[in-house]
């Protein structure tokens, strides 16, 4: 129809990790999510481009894992209420995803399958009633407020600039707490798997180092880029 | 489903007389099974709302005549009702832009305008006229009536005639990010039911 | 003649949605007595050519799901059924969650909603309406243009609708340590943008 989504095959942040969990066949948990943070990050590092509109999105799903992930691999780090909110709201958020998405399957298997018809219109001799509010001016004033009520190119770039170079910060951050907690609880590795579990959080840094190279590739492109975006307008149309 | 209810539903849609060979044709049923099908019906919908009238060859579902009173009094209110602002919307893209197709309406708008334009229909400020390049839908113009009302005897002295024009074209035929144009494909999904 | 046919007879002319209260309001009774009018009337359309379909404050006659296809080969234009992966997410979102803000369902579904549902508001499967808590936000819903698609008379003839609704309201509310439950504000990223 109509109105086609020019990249219908476009898969969100909770989609990709959806399938990524669903390809493991895991539950939804911080224990998976962990298990399958290097695979999204990959996965994003592949995008190369974010849809205009959702890099934020996927940026956040990302750094969120990243948190999951460091906890995994240092259990001693401390994470902050908001971080911990923050976890358990991507779990929630996969969840009830994952029902809609199953629930989906349904709603397209009964889509246009028996379909009950409006009437025809019922044929009536038009009388001609106008109103009183037919007037040039309330008309004009009308067909004003239609155009201004179009969506509108607008220029976004900077707020997306922002919360990617936030992003960014916050990145910088995580890599810096859990090199320091390696540093401070590089003792409680037993002796036997230590070379191992450094080699794991050595990697995982390595995977965050390229993340933050994507994110600050990803503002740059933004810089001085229209974006398009439909602004909701207010006035509820009456029927 | 029984042929009758068959029937039913296509008479109710319809709401216009239907000949008893049309319906044999439809149904592929003889008409003597239509017939006795109508029987059913008739018998069916007696001290209901809604009745089966027949007329030499011709069937169709009316409203039950004892409701007269009602629905003349319901169709005045119809045509005297507060246009609201989605009607005056509506109106003023059918005379800015009509002839305009509802699809294109719809897509100006952001919202489905269905309902809003039979009722522009029925009370004669907007007309239905046949759209040259589909056969299966229509395109709505504001009628003379409406122009001499407001006062105008060409569409162009409308304020801003050709700056909102071209406006709402472009807007059309520029796609919005992850939709098509709306030119591109002239069907809709609610146009046709 | 009853207040059920009665009611028949208005549903069946107007053919488009009315209100229980614009009913109530035309016959001069209560609410009360036109929603056992109402359930009455749906007993008695049981399996004929016409449904009964009802959806928050409204009611509306449509064909019986059962004759869609007939129905399908005598209307003129062509309907579209292809709704895309967005289209059929957000639709389920908005059946089974509905009434529901935009941010909530960017926050289900991880991306921006906004021209999808225009997309679903122009083509007249969902519909937005005020939100009673914030006056600046609306809420989205499904349309008797849904619901007849998907061939249900009722929202909650849907397959296991209550306890999806259930199901998705334990995930809300259950409180994240040390965090008030989400569910009352849920927040979107893109939504400042």
């Amino acid at each position: 129809m109509t109105f086609t989504v020019r990249q219908p095959s476009f898969e969100g942040p909770l989609d990709v990790l959806l399938n990524l969990i669903e390809k493991r066949k895991l539950f939804i948990n911080d224990i998976s999510l962990a298990k399958v943070a290097d695979d999204y990050l990959a996965h994003i590092k592949t995008l190369g481009q974010f849809p205009l509109h959702d890099s934020a999105n996927f940026v956040l799903v990302a750094s969120t894992l990243v948190l999951i992930k460091s906890k995994s691999l240092l259990p001693g780090l401390e994470l902050t209420t908001e971080e911990q909110g923050d976890i358990a709201d991507l779990e929630k958020r996969l969840k009830i995803y994952k029902k809609i998405k199953e629930l989906s399957v349904g709603i397209k298997e009964r889509f246009g399958r028996q379909i009950s018809f409006e009437p025809e219109q019922r044929k009536i001799d038009p009388i001609f009633s106008p109103d009183a509010s037919m007037t040039i001016t309330s008309l004009s004033a009308a067909v004003s407020d239609v155009l201004k009520n179009l969506p509108k190119k607008e220029f976004l770039a900077k707020v997306i600039v922002e919360k990617v170079m936030s992003l960014e910060d916050m990145i910088n951050h995580l890599t810096k707490r859990v090199t320091d907690s390696i540093r401070m609880s590089f003792k409680e590795f037993s002796k036997n798997d230590r070379a191992s579990k450094v080699h794991v959080i050595v990697s995982f840094l390595a995977m965050l180092e390229l993340v933050k190279q994507g994110i600050i590739s990803v503002s740059q492109e933004r810089h001085g880029e229209d974006i398009v975006m439909e602004t909701e307008y207010l006035g509820v149309p009456k029927y | 489903m029984t042929l009758e209810a068959k029937i039913e539903a296509v008479l109710f849609w319809k709401a216009e007389p239907v000949t008893v060979v049309r319906l044999a044709k439809i149904f592929n049923e003889t008409e003597e099974a239509v017939k006795s099908a109508l029987t059913i019906l008739e018998e069916k919908l007696h001290s209901r709302g809604v009745s089966l009238l027949r007329k030499d060859d011709e069937v169709a579902l009316r409203t039950a005549p004892e409701a007269g009173g009602l629905i003349e009094t319901l169709a005045k209110e119809e045509l005297t009702k507060d246009l609201g602002k989605a009607g005056l919307e509506t109106l003023s893209i059918v005379l800015y832009q009509g002839p305009i197709s509802r699809r294109e309406i719809d897509y100006v708008r952001g919202v489905n305008s269905n309902f809003i334009l039979r009722n522009l229909l029925v009370r004669g400020l907007v007309e239905k006229v046949e759209n040259p390049r589909d056969q299966r839908s229509f395109l709505y113009r504001p009628t003379f009536d409406l122009l001499s009302f407001i006062g105008i005897s060409k569409i162009d002295e409308l304020p801003q005639y050709a700056s909102v024009r071209q406006e709402i074209a472009t807007f059309n035929s520029t796609p919005i990010e992850g939709e098509a144009p709306v030119s591109e494909e002239p069907t809709s999904v609610t146009e046709s039911i």
